[in-house]
């Protein structure tokens, strides 16, 4: 079978979407040390932050999506403030079923706010132009392009900086981190400003490429863990293959299974992907 | 007095550990703890350190009271502590072990890790070939000199080891107890807990012993080795 | 006789070789101690013997069976034990029930005779008890029974951890560093624990002991170990005086 | 209906949580294992018990061409049977995987069963509901029929309760709970901790199974969107709230947050915001949720001081 | 758009607190997939209900108890036995997602229920006064024929048929395919698509790609609205149909009003029924918007319920379910409000309730059958193109 390019074009948008915000995830969960299931809805909060003041209040698109990134990355350390700092001594678990609690609230309170029917920001609905046979778009360009750079970016934060020597310690070993005069308090605030813009940078690029939803980040968590879990947990390189690699499995799997077993692909990726390199895509798992 | 330990009291949970222990350290003193396995040695020392807050008593260094701080802030009043277990970042390369090693220092004019790096090296030659190994699969000494590498690198005003020679080849025992004495000698007064009595009093300024969380014997190392009481309960047959 | 045969054992973890054409063997009812520098390849080796790891090369031998490819919890039931470097305590477990897991054979293991707790599930339990009862209080751990491991201190989980080992009743017993922060007084009886059941129990011993005063004491015979390979083998005088350890290990004093 | 009716049908789906919390307490509890595949494990034993109970379907979308029409305790046990085979079959290829992996590959295995029901008409009507499934004893038992399935649902909870408690302390159990502690040490120690996993695994899948049954022919009809990975979430919280490890807590766990969401439908819709009330609900199950966690990190029922143990540095 | 329930203090109301109020439930999707089902509902019932309150049921008010089914049978069935035992004497909303987990309760309870979404075709045979069961809204089965239909009399022969991989839209495709491929058409590709998908470019493709010269896609207004974006961006020039679910203002407005007439897309929905214009001025007057999706049956609902207990001069449940037959069939002077109803009954006179909706002519399993029309968007506004009768949809 050749493989029809228009689907993989599809499916590296989508895989660079997945790939961006399970790079902010595995950011998170690298440091952090649970499966934060409150991400989907950071992202889903920033899109809409993002699409208010776009479509609601009537800035440009450009201002929106710096507002959404912005507020995002602020709100994840206020959540971490108000929420999980009081369960920084508490197992993985605990924190996980909290993040379920919160992923509850942020999402009713998103439904609460801005109705429970999609949006979309405010661009022109037309047909694309096509490239050597390859529809795409001009948001779909700037989405693969903001996706390398920012795994460049935030390959280099881990492996070059002390900062990032610091945050892969703390995640080893909380306490022994602090013993080395490590705060990791700080530290935390970094990950979640970060990790926050990122998620709601991600949020905003699945607006921009789909709609809005309020359970918009919610149900890209499946295909995102997958992502995060077949890079390998806390390697953002593998993050973002882990990305492409679901991305376009799903999409190019259309042409060749019935479409609604399409997101059974990305998981059955990610089960063989475990079963034959438990360590990761790289083999640089931190767990 | 650099080191004042005043009426310390401190435990987990419901549980208390420390009964009150008064103990002194002036600047450039070697001083060891012995004892029993659960006497509350390990215990002691994470109070000093800021991974146990003290539920009485003050810690007070330098003049100032660490009593409560954080293991973050005691870290930069110069106090280096390598624990008992679990002293290493597994995940962690050995080098970035080091690194971890210099954090608080690290930027500061005075502060040459490259400098401290060789120092480190020369004493365990192992470290340096295994640089970018990642440190969980060194074997159980290795690892214990990664750890030991790491708390030396800061040139630390007080040296806090729990069992450093634990673990160790005779040999390495022998050249970390020697190393220590020479930083000690170098002016960094240490302050350390050791199964390895006999060897650790013998070089040590002054000898402690500490039973069900109390002090029952101090005295100058070689005091300690000659008393029959304690060579009788805590150091076994020779 | 021989109890445990080790035939050109080598293990290599990426471009190190951890241990390298290792063979020997092992006498019923002998202690044998292994010495050597850190990183020498002891606890590699004993991974190799009890399962944990697989020889890359070379086979191991218990008890006229070749069991290179059996899981470690096959060799345990065939009466080969290991203890850890590292004390792995069960932390959320009580100290009595870390002991008594180590029961072999236990027929409350068994989900249907659990379910039904039948007179034979609680017989042997109780036989269990108490031989946990004699070890704990030997090890002076019979009035932490009711802690949770995790709350021990670090030389109370080296007991705990040998208790363990001693607990599932073996022929032959892999101790790697039991004495480290192990109080001097205790380490005394521990080792004369140790040849006591050697005499008593026939048991057999391979125990990684920096401690060297300690190795030469108990043991029948030594390995020394250097970069993976066996260096020199023999009764303690012999070892102790081989020019080759003393150089690569013992540092000329002792 | 008096309210004493509609306590016996909140309490009828508070068993069943309840049933499925067990389920998942001997994964997480006992053993460790992140299992997130129980709604996979409950929908099997749904699926399987209604289509071996009802026969092939008729009509309009009528896909579903397999049907038995088997009596309800064949159904029951050959549900609860398949979701323990299953739970094993997930268990082989997965638990040699450490955590998060393996909650991942659980997860996804789940959905990819919700997929296959949903899109096997032939087998489970798809996405069509499975609907006319019997009640047992329907039109026999003499009380009122709430009572009936109460006290049936309850008295399996009873039952389970007792059989896994007693599992739990026998020496079964304690090899369980050493491979939640750290599977090296009881695969030092001579136990085959991969069939201890795997027992562990099909016997809660199984109960999970058992579970699905039993909410299947008391609710007549079932569909794909019944088994979401939104219920096992929700069994997470149940078994955390109650306290890891602790049954009776997985039983309270479970049925405190099914009257909780009962509860909050009696929040009258003229309170300010009565327009988001559905959300609001939502919300304050959320916040409830992280409160008791704040307030009791053991859960309400569960073992403080193991939870403390050697953590306190 | 805004969220659930109740104005101005007629929505909600605990369980049973009044001795004079009449207290009618409301079980609708009000959260997770079908979420918008049960806001826009309400929002018609509440239309309905200023109406009633003004004129009064058997000298009482209506009060209303609403619970969320959470689009889940779980939740649907303890919303249910909420409503239950808060003692109301009629139910309006359950979608076709939680029906069949309510055929045997609502009977059990003797509840009469008018299910104001549910156009599931597995509902075809279920309903009527023996089983308490009525919908305000017509059978897929009928909507599917005037769609296909539709495409026959244009001449399109390859149809691809496309829907959201859910029960309801799911049933909705497969009597347009059933229907089409009956008259000699041929169905070339059946797409489903997943409910949460982040993109359909790719079945697009797939839909492209199958030589169809006709598409049929019917989703909900989520997917439905992701697929024809990315419909739009694709730039196809394959006629599409696109369901009720989605003939409404606001699709338009969301879609760009431009992009909408530009391209060749065809909708389909019930005509509306005789008394539409007047709700729809009512709705815009007390919501301020205009109606949404399933509005007018919310509206119909509720009025068919008040007018069966004013026609029995009680509001208990088995003297609404006796009734809303003879307020709803033929026979009897029209009225298309409920205090035109009741005056009428008060004089006497037997009744034939004509729908926002629909006429709401029930047959003998409780639906309703009535007319169907396509329509086009021109001018920003949904424009019919051609109806078709009740009579030849059942023919
Ligand atoms: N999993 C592994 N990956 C890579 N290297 C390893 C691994 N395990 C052991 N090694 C290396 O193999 C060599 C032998 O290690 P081993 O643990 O056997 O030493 P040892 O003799 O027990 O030393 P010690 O007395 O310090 O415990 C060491 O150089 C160690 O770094
Ligand atoms: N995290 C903890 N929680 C509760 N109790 C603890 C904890 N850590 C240690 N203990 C208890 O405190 C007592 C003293 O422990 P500590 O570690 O200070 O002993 P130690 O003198 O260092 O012994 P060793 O020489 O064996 O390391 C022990 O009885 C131990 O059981
Ligand atoms: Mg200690
Ligand atoms: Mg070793």
């Amino acid at each position: 079978m050749v493989l029809d390019p228009q689907l993989v074009w599809n499916g590296l948008v989508v895989g660079s979407i997945i790939a961006v915000s399970a790079l902010g995830l595995t950011l998170i969960f690298g440091i952090l040390n649970f499966i934060n299931i409150a991400y989907g809805d950071y992202m889903a909060a920033g899109a809409y932050v993002a699409w208010a003041v776009n479509a609601q209040v009537g800035l440009p698109l450009g201002v929106a999506i710096v507002a959404g990134i912005l507020t995002m990355s602020v709100g994840a350390v206020v959540l971490d403030k108000i929420v999980f700092q009081h369960f920084r001594t508490r197992s993985p678990i605990t924190l996980l079923i909290v993040s379920i609690g919160l992923a509850f609230i942020i999402r009713n309170l998103i439904r609460a706010i801005w109705g429970p029917s999609g949006h979309f920001y405010d661009l022109p609905m037309e047909a694309n132009p096509s490239f050597l046979g390859v529809r795409f778009s001009v948001e779909q360009v700037a989405i693969m392009v903001v996706s390398i750079l920012l795994l460049l970016g935030v390959y280099a934060l881990l492996r070059r900086t002390r900062i990032g020597i610091a945050m892969r310690a703390a995640s080893d070993d909380r306490m022994l981190s602090r013993i080395r005069g490590v705060d990791t308090e700080k530290l935390v605030l970094y990950v979640w400003l970060i990790g926050g813009a990122i998620a709601g940078l991600g949020g905003i690029m699945l607006g921009l490429d789909a709609q809005l939803r309020p359970n918009m980040g919610f149900t890209a968590l499946i295909p995102i863990f997958a992502a995060v879990i077949l890079g390998g947990i806390g390697d953002p390189k593998g993050a973002v293959a882990g990305g492409y690699t679901i991305g376009v499995a799903q999409e190019v799997s259309v042409a060749v299974i019935p479409s609604e077993y399409k997101f059974g692909v990305g998981l059955v990726a990610l089960i063989v992907g475990l079963l034959t390199r438990p360590d990761g895509l790289f083999g640089e798992a931190t767990r | 007095m650099l080191l004042e330990l005043e009426n310390v009291v401190s435990g987990y949970g419901d549980a208390i550990i420390v009964h009150g222990v008064d103990m002194e350290m002036s600047d450039g003193e070697m001083v060891t703890i012995i004892g029993p396995n659960g006497a509350g040695k390990s215990t002691l020392l994470k109070t000093i350190v800021g991974v146990v807050e003290p539920r009485e008593g003050s810690v007070v260094f330098e003049g100032t009271d660490l009593a409560g701080k954080p293991p973050e802030d005691i870290v930069k009043h110069g106090v280096c502590y390598v624990r008992q277990n679990d002293n290493i970042f597994p995940n962690l390369s050995v080098m970035e072990n080091l690194k971890m090693g210099a954090w608080p220092a690290e930027g500061e004019d005075w502060f040459d890790f490259d400098e401290r790096l060789e120092e480190v090296y020369e004493q365990f030659p192992v470290l340096e070939e295994r640089a970018d190994q990642r440190a969980g699969s060194l074997s159980g000494g290795q690892q214990q000199m990664v750890a030991m590498g790491t708390a030396m690198i800061l040139d630390p005003d007080l040296l806090v080891l729990d069992e450093p020679s634990a673990g160790l080849a005779p040999q390495l025992v022998e050249e970390m107890f020697e190393k220590i004495v020479d930083i000690n000698d170098a002016g960094t007064p240490i302050l350390m807990v050791e199964q390895n009595a006999r060897a650790a009093l013998k070089r040590s300024d002054r000898g402690i012993v500490l039973d069900m969380g109390e002090n029952r014997f101090q005295g100058t190392g070689e005091e300690l080795l000659d008393s029959d009481e304690v060579a009788e309960l805590y150091l076994g047959t020779d | 006789m021989t109890l445990l045969e080790a035939n050109g054992l080598r293990k290599t973890f990426g471009g190190i070789v951890a241990v390298d054409e290792v063979s020997f063997e092992v006498n019923r009812k002998e202690i044998v101690g292994v010495i050597g520098p850190n990183g020498a390849g002891k606890s590699t080796m004993f991974k190799l013997l009890a399962g944990f790891h697989r020889p890359d090369e070379g086979t191991v031998v218990f008890d006229g069976e070749d069991v290179t490819e059996l899981a470690p919890n096959e060799r345990t039931q065939r009466g080969l034990v290991r203890t850890f470097q590292i004390a792995q305590e069960l932390t959320g477990m009580r100290v009595m029930d870390n002991m008594l897991l180590a029961a072999q054979n236990h027929p409350g293991e068994k989900v249907l005779a659990a379910a039904a707790n039948t007179g034979s599930v609680r017989d042997y339990e109780s036989d269990a008890r108490d031989r946990a009862e004699e070890l704990l209080k030997f090890l002076e751990l019979w009035d932490l029974r009711e802690e949770y491991a995790g709350n021990l201190s670090g030389g109370q989980r080296k007991l705990l951890e040998l208790g363990r080992a001693l607990m599932a009743d073996p022929d032959l017993l892999l101790l790697d560093e039991p004495m480290a922060g192990v109080n001097p007084d205790l380490t005394d009886r521990l080792l004369q624990r140790i040849m006591d059941l050697r005499d008593e129990r026939d048991m057999t011993f391979l125990v990684v002991e920096h401690d060297i005063e300690a190795i030469m004491r108990i043991s029948d015979t030594v390995i020394g170990m250097h970069d993976g390979r066996v260096l020199s083998k023999g009764t303690p005088e012999e070892v102790q005086s081989d020019e080759r350890m003393l150089e690569a290990y013992l540092g000329g004093e002792v | 209906m008096a309210l004493v009716d509609l306590l016996l049908v909140v309490g009828v789906i508070a068993g069943v949580y309840s049933l499925l919390a067990i389920g998942m307490n001997m994964h997480w509890g006992d053993t460790g294992l992140l299992n997130f595949a129980h709604a996979a494990f409950f929908a099997v034993g749904a699926y399987t018990s209604a289509i071996l109970t009802t026969p092939p379907a008729t009509g309009d979308l009528a896909t579903r061409v397999v049907g038995f029409d088997f009596p309800i305790v064949v159904g029951l046990l050959a549900g609860t049977a398949l979701a323990g085979l299953v739970g094993v079959l997930i268990a082989v290829t997965s638990v040699r995987l450490e955590g998060d992996y393996l909650a991942m590959v659980t997860l996804s295995s789940a959905e990819l069963i919700r997929l296959m029901i949903h899109n096997e008409a032939w087998l489970t009507t798809g996405a069509q509901t499975l609907k006319n499934i019997p009640r047992p004893l329907s039109g026999v038992v003499p009380v009122s029929y709430d009572i009936f399935y109460f006290v049936l649902v309850w008295t399996i909870v009873g039952v389970c309760y007792l059989l896994f408690t007693r599992l739990s302390h026998s020496p079964f159990g304690r090899v369980l709970h050493a491979i939640r502690e750290n599977d090296d040490v009881p695969l030092a120690l001579g136990k085959n901790i991969t069939v201890f996993k795997l027992k562990s695994f099909g016997i809660g899948a199984a109960i999970a199974g058992l579970a699905g049954g039993l909410w299947a022919h008391y609710v007549y009809a079932i569909s794909s969107i019944m088994f979401l990975p939104s219920i096992t979430f929700l069994i997470w919280a149940a078994v955390i709230i109650g306290g890891a490890g602790s049954y009776a807590g997985a039983v309270v766990g479970a049925s405190v947050i099914v009257f909780l969401r009962q509860i909050t439908r009696f929040i009258p819709g003229d309170v300010p915001f009565g327009d988001q009330l559905a959300y609001i609900r939502l919300m304050v199950v959320g916040a409830v949720l992280i409160l008791v966690l704040y307030y009791r990190p053991e859960g309400l029922l569960g073992d403080a001081e193991r939870l403390q143990a050697g953590t306190s540095e | 758009s805004g969220g659930g329930g109740g104005d101005g203090g007629d929505g909600g109301g605990g369980g049973g607190d009044g001795g004079d109020s009449i207290l009618v439930g409301t079980l609708a999707p009000f959260s997770q997939g079908l979420g918008w089902v049960g806001g826009n509902a309400a929002r018609g019932r509440d239309v309905a209900l200023a109406d009633i309150n003004d004129a009064g049921v058997v000298g009482s008010e209506v009060e209303i108890n609403e619970q969320d089914t959470e689009t889940t049978p779980q939740a649907a069935v303890s919303g249910f036995t909420t409503l239950d035992q808060a003692g109301v004497v009629a139910m309006l909303g359950p979608s076709s997602t939680v029906m069949p987990n309510l055929f045997q309760p609502i009977k059990d309870a003797s509840l009469p229920t008018l299910s104001v979404s549910a156009g599931t075709t597995q509902m075809d045979d279920v309903g009527g006064p023996d089983e308490y069961l009525w919908r305000t809204v017509p059978s897929d089965s009928i909507a599917g024929r005037a769609q296909g239909q539709y495409a026959l009399d244009n001449d399109y022969t390859k149809m691809a048929v496309t829907y959201k991989d859910d029960k309801g839209s799911q049933s909705f495709s497969a009597s347009v395919a059933d229907y089409f491929t009956s008259q000699g058409g041929e169905q070339v590709a059946d797409v489903a698509l997943g409910v949460n998908a982040d993109s359909y470019r790719s079945e697009i493709q797939e839909i492209a790609d199958s030589g169809a010269d006709v598409i049929s896609m019917t989703a909900g207004t989520e997917v439905s609205a992701l697929f024809m974006r990315n419909y739009l961006e694709a730039g196809l020039d394959i006629p599409i149909f696109i369901g009720n679910d989605v003939i409404t203002q606001s699709f338009i407005e969301r879609m760009g009003a431009d992009a909408m007439a530009e391209a060749p897309i065809f909708g389909q929905a019930p005509a509306p029924g005789p008394a539409y214009d007047q709700f729809q001025q009512a709705h815009q007057e007390m919501h301020g918007e205009a109606p949404g999706t399933f509005s007018a049956a919310g509206y119909d609902a509720m009025n068919l319920i008040a007018l069966a207990a004013q026609r029995a001069g009680e509001a208990t449940r088995q003297a609404i379910t006796d009734n809303i037959n003879p307020v709803a069939r033929p026979e009897g002077t029209e009225v298309s409000t409920f205090s035109e109803g009741k005056e009428e009954l008060e004089a006497g006179n037997e009744i034939n309730y004509q729908g926002a909706s629909n006429p709401q002519n029930f047959d003998d399993d409780g639906d309703p059958v009535g007319p169907f029309s396509v329509l086009e968007v021109s001018g920003g506004e949904w424009t019919e193109l051609t109806t078709f009768s009740a009579e030849e949809l059942t023919a």
